[in-house]
């Protein structure tokens, strides 16, 4: 491998965060560096999802910062996670259900165009070449997932695996620095998930792309991530090298728990 | 079946991502705007521009207003007639109020003061949806109609109420016939339509359109609600508002605050689902279907009741519009919820797949 | 200050009558998601077919009695308001089951016209008196504790009476009959309570009807005390801001934001009207809620949307 | 730069392209959504890069460079640079797996490959130990090639990149080896498939693919504006000639798809007017059109079945341009209005001139579909070694069974036995390192022998009617064809299997399996019942049904010429269906012959004893596994057979 795990670029800080009197994270710290693949796992209800929304401010949490490239941020929302190059799937599709694949795909660039209303309503000069620009990105992201043949299909008519895959993409239309990957395998049959890994590391590996993971399937989990955070009923129970993670007793305890 | 696109491809993104990519398209599309601009001029009658088409022309701009806000942006309004008379009323004071301010200036204006008071409105928006909005927008349209009618300041002072513009000109062409009127917002009415359409292809209308679809999804990946939910109800009420002047200005000539109440704001909502939300093309159909209906109906109504030997008198007329009117509402909403439009794109697709059902 | 009491109590005799409007649209929208918007339509049908079949009764029957052809009208109402339920749950609602809110709404508003025509084809569309022996005069009371006593419309007053027994009737049929339970479960959870076997269709029928005797009697005291004309349908928008103020989904706040709205139109027409010009209840009452609405989207006693992803 | 004015290599004729049409597009390639052009002058330009850049890489005059991927303009562009060099390029199939491609890459003794992906990369990493001449791998697509650090691995880019630093430095290079080619320099290798034994390099000279081409474009009066699709394997014989060598020739457009997967979408879109496919496309073409014409509403049905009849009866007349009867000419105006216009488009054919099929017999339903619409589809006979071009059918001229006229410069002659004997410019040089083989495949008179049988018919159309070594003689000496016979009954829907008998015989029987589904519903619409194949084959209805099938083949058989003693004299029908199960067809269902003569040996006496029934019982395996007996009482009939003319002719 080529790429050199970096320095610490994200790290949160005794994250607690409740909904109404119900505890979903309970003072939860840990770090992701730089162009790692970072797994959080945990059984259902573990608060994985609650962590990924915190993280791009979705959810603002009660206590605890978190310190984005030595920003240190008490609450994120997500425009402002999104314009700090931190950029997420959903783990029960959010596509936009009216557009096709490739407009899906553009709203990824937003945050690039520069043309005003105006202009774009005249569809002229800066507005117009914009969308050239961005339309050539998109297509490069498409070529790269590969799903050539349905970029002008409305999303609402595709299988769920390649709803998955086109998530996937408006993610990394983005061009993030950070992507946040809620469950990516979840309900796919064996060779999509194989695809969706080889994707993944595809994305770390060609761009650098710093990965935080949430997975399921822990032999996925085991093979493509870097580091692994365990979470159960919102507390952190593990935290390290997969190995590590799998020889945890506590971790095994959760697992076993969780009917493993 | 007529569609023959062998041959079309694409070898640039602009021609990809052209108005209309299919050449059959493009030719229709020229040849109902020569129609309009030329064929209809030649073969219609004054009536036929005074009583259809200048309200279908002025009633698509403010459709597509609408449907800008409650199609694409996904956010209901109940107000749009508010906006209509935000926009007349402001023109007529711009027009009145400073001397020789051009025509179009004043309408423009008149319509820029629409978008700033549909900012102001769309506030709410922020943070309440779905029919909360739609009745928050109800509050729009109750004040605007208070406003007009009890504030002579907005009316000049008009004892009756009721105002209204004369010399109505622009470098010299002065817009007194239906012929002239018709022209005028036809040019009006295509401009408009292109900005709109522009718009809705670009990355504003992509904003919009993920709101409208999946607000948090939306936010997460960079777009902000606050710009989008407003510019979305800035444009809209632009456009109504600009509309609102035509229909006081060019249409009406002389009006009083009723033409723009509640029951507008209704008419503005039904032209945007029977036509089709989140469909330029759905704006013109739906403006064409109300507008044409109940003059169908009363063409039609009282010759069929012949038929059965019954007599059916105006008031009748009136009542059968409405249940009829209704009744349609609720077939479209059962048997075509995405309106006119859709059964034009299915229409569509099925000739372009022809001979094959799918 | 008595002025000021005498407004409040205007307020509230009107509020009272809001709320019955309000109530319509809570019902409907627990028990079926709808916001209906035809609850104006309905007031307007139910309070003409009342006003006509009052006078056409004692023509076709001979009756004397204004009392009994008052009963029998009423009944021909309800049935017919029964009829309306039935119909719009055949032709309207079971066809647009699961749709989104706002496909509903506009689907009401389609009912809305449809009643309206109907309702003017039907019974004609002039101005018709319903007398129901509501007591017009007015009365003092008080007279001790203020300076000239307090000048309270008996009118007002039974009408506000028959309004809140009418909402503990339905209070009542809710907490403590078998539909009424029924209705409640459907409100909470449709799939749950469609899988342990409460007919859907039927529970919409019933609450669309328990909507139309509301209406029925709404219509009633709004045309017994203004007359029955084509205006009534405009009386369910200012229904309105009160359900935005009590939240869709609560009784209790439909009856307090009715208050609320009713009390605030009355004073704001009174000491606000004179400095900003007339006829700004309307609009007073949707800007209140509008105000209220950027501080608690849910309404007074609404659910809290919690945004899941 | 100085090149010489010949046309007579295709770096010539490139390089006299990008001169006299520069800015017309030469190639496109469906890439991240659009079509990607290229137009001759940037094809020259690039080619003269790649080929500089090979050069800087070691690439001398008569090396060999393999060429693997799917058809991509920058592959195409290698072809050429190689060419420029003095090189060849070997196109591989890009589908086959590593070791498949072994002998070829060792047999060609490759030095240079370049490749279009990872995929190729990859392969040619597995076998690379055994390749050790193998000494540099180029590819075209980067992606996921970052990690692959292999000095041999070099990245297309990076070729072009050093290339255009060698022009820099030697403007004149490129042009002097230009100069230095020849006509008859091998242009290009091809391997041929080789069914039987090891695949074989055809060496074909730049003079051989461009008289081929020329013959062709002039053949069907091809222009510079034709556009192609270029989908099929760059490796076979066909690609090049219609992708490379006629687009060489004329200055046409080719455009490559984007996938496998969307290369119907990208046929709509660029709607090519000229197109290849072998026949297996236009079979699944038409099936897809069938079927989804089933899911169509029952009025829209009728109209196209309608539609089709009008076709039937008049499209092959109104394409060809004969005269048709005014009514039918309107007719079929409104059905190409209503029906054949819009399915051309949707098949992406609306702009088609000239289709071509090859490679295997098209039923003639097929072919007649085709044409009736008014796609001028038309049948071609070729090989590897002849450029894929022998015989072609003239506009105007279209027999289903025939495959045309021989070709512009092309003479055909048929030998004795029957076998087809080809002579031309487009004759292959030679195989690659095998003189034994070309010695074997070029007679003394310098034919070349195809290996196929066939014979012309009165007009002077080709049929080409089975492989030479499976056609045998009659008693009395007539050739005897059994493929042939059997291809032709088989053309009926109620015959499913045939077995023809006659070699060294005095006269043709046959055994007939009857489709039973076909069958099976022609009983049921006239009330014969039945319990199943066996008893319906001894239907005498059935037998005259047949009858009648095989008396019209006899039709048709006199009037073929030699084959006219081939008439069908006796058949039975067999009392079970031939399966795979019990050894009588492959797996791919075709007879075998031998088996199947022992193992009814009974019958075939039968068939030449002149009974009139055989009694017959046969082991069988059902489809659970378990064995059983079959037996039946078969009747044999007599079938009439037309007296031949002018037998003394032979």
């Amino acid at each position: 491998m080529s790429r050199e795990i970096g320095e610490v670029i994200l790290d949160l800080k005794n994250v607690s965060l409740a909904f109404g009197g119900v505890k979903a994270l309970t003072d939860i710290s840990f770090d992701v560096r730089e162009h790692e693949i970072r797994a959080i796992i945990g059984p259902n209800g573990a608060g994985k999802s609650s962590m990924l929304n915190v993280i791009n401010g979705v959810y603002r949490p009660q206590q605890g910062e978190i310190i984005l490239r030595g920003k240190h941020f008490s609450k994120m929302n997500p425009y402002k996670a999104a314009r700090a190059g931190i950029s997420r799937t959903f783990q029960n599709i959010a596509l936009f259900k009216g557009m096709n694949v490739i407009d899906n795909m553009m709203t990824g660039r937003n945050l690039k165009i520069r043309s005003n209303l105006i202009q774009q309503a005249l569809w002229w000069g800066p507005a117009r070449r914009e969308e050239l620009e961005h339309r050539a990105k998109v297509e490069e992201v498409i070529d790269f997932l590969e799903i050539q043949h349905i970029r002008k299909t409305p999303v609402g008519r595709l299988p769920y695996g390649l709803q998955k895959r086109v998530d996937l993409g408006r993610a990394l239309a983005m061009e993030p620095s950070i992507l946040l990957l809620d469950e990516p395998m979840a309900g796919m049959n064996v060779e999509e998930k194989q695809d969706m890994c080889r994707f993944v590391l595809d994305i770390n590996d060609q761009f650098g792309t710093t990965i935080v993971l949430i997975e399921h399937d822990m032999a996925v989990v085991m093979d493509i991530s870097d580091r692994v955070v365990v979470l159960d009923y919102g507390r952190k129970i593990g935290d390290g090298l997969p190995d590590e993670v799998r020889a945890n007793p506590e971790v095994i305890s959760a697992y076993l728990g969780a009917s493993h | 079946m007529l569609y023959r696109e062998n041959g079309q491809f694409k070898t640039s993104y602009a021609a990809d991502q052209q108005i209309f990519p299919i050449a059959q398209d493009r030719w229709a599309i020229l040849g109902i705007l020569v129609f309009a601009f030329i064929g209809i001029p030649l073969l219609g009658d004054e009536y036929l521009m005074r009583a259809i088409l200048i309200p279908f022309l002025i009633l698509s701009l403010a459709a597509l207003g609408v449907n800008i806000l409650v199609g694409f942006c996904g956010q209901i309004t109940l107000g749009a007639g508010a906006f209509m008379a935000v926009g007349a009323y402001a023109a007529y004071n711009f027009h009145i109020r400073i001397e020789g301010l051009p025509l179009l200036v004043s309408i423009l204006l008149g319509g820029i003061t629409s978008a700033l008071v549909g900012i102001v409105f769309g506030i709410p928006s922020l943070r309440v949806r779905g029919l909360y909005l739609a009745v928050a927008t109800l509050a729009a349209q109750f004040f605007t109609d208070w406003v007009f009618l009890r504030i002579p300041w907005f009316t000049n002072n008009a004892s009756s109420g009721s105002v209204s513009v004369s010399n109505l000109q622009i470098m010299g062409w002065e817009i007194i016939t239906p012929f002239d009127k018709y022209m005028f917002c036809l040019v009006w009415l295509t401009v408009f339509a292109l900005l709109a359409k522009n718009m809705t292809r670009s990355a504003i209308g992509r904003q919009w359109m993920a709101i409208r679809d999946m607000d948090v999804a939306a936010e997460v990946i960079g777009i902000r609600p606050l710009f989008a939910k407003l510019s979305a109800f800035a444009v809209s009420s632009f456009f109504v508002g600009t509309a609102g002047a035509l229909w006081g200005f060019i249409h009406l000539s002389s009006w009083e605050p009723a033409a723009f109440s509640v029951d507008r704001s209704f008419q503005l909502l039904f032209m945007v689902i029977i036509g089709g939300l989140g469909s330029i093309m759905g704006s013109f159909f739906g403006a064409a279907f109300i507008v044409t209906l109940p003059i169908a109906l009363n063409q039609f109504l009282p010759a069929i009741g012949g038929l059965f030997g019954v007599t059916i008198s105006t008031a009748g007329v009136s009542h059968a519009e409405l249940i009829i009117f209704g009744s349609l509402i609720i077939f479209f909403l059962i048997k075509e919820p995405h309106g006119i439009a859709r059964l034009w794109s299915t229409g569509k697709e099925k000739l372009r797949l022809w001979p094959f059902p799918h | 200050m008595g002025f000021f009491i005498e407004t409040l109590i205007g307020g509230l005799m009107a509020g009272m009558l809001y709320s019955l409007v309000a109530l319509g649209f809570v019902l409907i929208y627990k028990a079926s998601g709808v916001f209906n918007f035809a609850q104006g339509a309905m007031l307007l049908f139910a309070a003409l077919a009342m006003a006509r079949f009052s006078a056409w009764i004692p023509e076709w029957l001979g009756i004397d009695s204004l009392w009994l052809a008052n009963v029998i009208a009423f009944f021909i109402a309800g049935a017919l308001m029964y009829l309306v339920a039935w119909l719009i749950e055949r032709l309207v609602l079971r066809p647009l089951v699961n749709q989104e809110g706002a496909t509903l709404l506009m689907a009401t508003l389609g009912i809305a016209y449809v009643l309206e025509g109907l309702g003017t084809s039907i019974f004609g569309t002039a101005i018709y008196k319903i007398d129901v022996g509501m007591p017009k005069e007015p009365v003092l009371i008080l007279e001790g504790i203020f300076e000239g006593g307090l000048l309270i419309n008996k009118e007002d007053f039974v009408a506000a009476l028959i309004a809140a027994v009418l909402v503990a009737l339905l209070t009542l049929f809710f907490q403590k009959t078998v539909t009424g339970r029924a209705l409640r479960a459907v409100a909470d959870d449709h799939q749950a309570a469609q899988s342990i076997g409460i007919p859907l269709n039927h529970i919409w029928v019933i609450v669309w009807f328990v909507a139309g005797i509301v209406a029925l009697v709404a219509g009633v005291i709004w045309g017994s005390k203004l007359g029955v004309q084509f205006s009534l349908a405009t009386v369910a928008l200012r229904g309105l801001p009160v359900v935005i103020l009590g939240g869709l989904t609560s009784i209790p706040g439909a009856i307090i934001g009715g208050l609320i709205i009713g009390v605030g139109e009355k004073l704001s027409e009174v000491y606000l009207g004179p400095m900003i010009g007339g006829g700004i209840e309307i609009w007073f009452a949707y800007q209140l809620a509008l105000v209220f609405l950027l501080f608690r989207p849910q309404g007074l006693f609404g659910e809290k949307i919690i945004d899941r992803v | 730069m100085a090149v010489s004015r010949a046309m007579d290599t295709f770096p010539r004729l490139l390089f006299h392209h990008s001169r006299v049409r520069g800015d017309k597009t030469a190639m496109r390639e469906k890439d991240l959504g659009i079509w990607q052009s290229w137009s001759w002058s940037d094809v020259a330009e690039q080619v003269s890069a790649l080929a500089c850049g090979l050069a800087e890489l070691g690439f001398r005059r008569g090396d060999n460079l393999a060429i693997i991927g799917d058809n991509r303009p920058r592959l195409y562009m290698t072809m050429a640079a190689v060419q420029c060099l003095g090189g060849v390029p070997v196109p591989l199939y890009q589908d086959a797996v590593a070791y498949e491609m072994l002998f070829v890459m060792q047999d060609a003794g490759i030095r240079f490959a370049l490749v279009e992906d990872q995929e190729q990369v990859d392969k040619l990493l597995e076998i690379k130990a055994q390749l050790p001449l193998l000494e540099h791998v180029a590819y075209d697509d980067p992606r996921g090639m970052r990690h692959y650090n292999q000095p041999f691995i070099h990245d297309i880019e990076a070729l072009l990149a050093i290339g255009r630093i060698h022009i820099r430095n030697h403007p004149d290079f490129l042009g002097d080896e230009i100069a230095k080619g020849a006509a008859n320099d091998i242009g290009v290798m091809l391997y041929t498939s080789g069914t039987t034994g090891k695949p074989k390099g055809v060496c074909l000279t730049h003079n051989a693919f461009i008289s081929a081409a020329k013959g062709g474009v002039e053949f069907d009066r091809l222009t510079a504006d034709e556009d192609i699709l270029s989908y099929l394997p760059m490796a076979w014989v066909g690609d090049h000639l219609f992708s490379f060598a006629q687009a060489m020739v004329t200055g046409f457009t080719i455009n490559c798809p984007e996938s496998g997967e969307t290369v119907m979408t990208d046929m709509r879109e660029i709607g090519p007017t000229y197109y290849f496919a072998p026949p297996r496309v236009f079979e699944n073409l038409l099936t897809q059109v069938m079927i989804r014409m089933e899911d169509a509403s029952a009025i829209k049905q009728k109209l196209f079945h309608y539609c089709m009849k009008v076709a039937r009866r008049c499209g092959a007349d109104v394409l060809d341009g004969k005269p048709v009867p005014v009514a039918d000419r309107l007719l079929y105006l409104l059905g190409t209005l209503l029906i054949f216009g819009p399915l051309k488009n949707v098949l992406g054919m609306s702009r088609v001139r000239v289709a071509y099929t090859a490679g295997a017999a098209i039923g003639p339903d097929l072919f007649r579909f085709y044409r009736s619409i008014g796609i001028n589809l038309k049948q071609l006979y070729g090989q590897t070694e002849t450029c894929a071009y022998v015989c072609l059918q003239p506009d105007g001229e279209i027999k289903f069974d025939s495959v045309g006229k021989p070709a512009p410069g092309v003479e055909v002659r048929i030998a004795d036995n029957g076998e087809i004997l080809v002579k031309g410019p487009m004759l292959l040089k030679e195989y690659y390192k095998r003189p034994d083989a070309t010695a074997e495949a070029i007679n003394a008179e310098g034919y070349f022998m195809t290996g196929d049988a066939g014979l012309f018919d009165d007009e002077g159309h080709l049929k080409i009617i089975d492989r030479a070594k499976d056609v045998g003689k009659l008693a009395n000496g007539a050739m005897y064809a059994p493929n042939y016979i059997e291809n032709k009954l088989k053309f009926f829907q109620y015959i499913k299997e045939a077995v023809a008998f006659g070699d060294s015989r005095e006269m043709v029987c046959a055994f007939i399996n009857f489709d039973i589904g076909a069958v099976g519903n022609w009983a049921e619409r006239r009330g014969i019942a039945y319990s199943g194949y066996t008893d319906l084959a001894a239907k005498a209805e059935v037998y005259g049904l047949i009858q009648e099938c095989i008396e019209q083949v006899n039709t048709e058989l006199l009037h073929e010429g030699a084959l006219a003693d081939s008439q069908i004299h006796r058949f039975l029908i067999l009392h079970k269906e031939l399966d795979p199960d019990d050894d009588e067809l492959t797996r791919t269902r075709k007879v075998r012959r031998n088996f199947v003569a022992e193992k009814y040996a009974v019958l075939i006496d039968a068939l030449y004893s002149g009974k009139s029934s055989q009694f017959i019982e046969t082991a069988v395996k059902f489809e659970d596994g378990r064995q059983g007996k079959v037996a039946a009482d078969l009747q044999i009939r007599d079938i009439k057979t037309f007296p031949v003319a002018g037998r003394a002719d032979r």
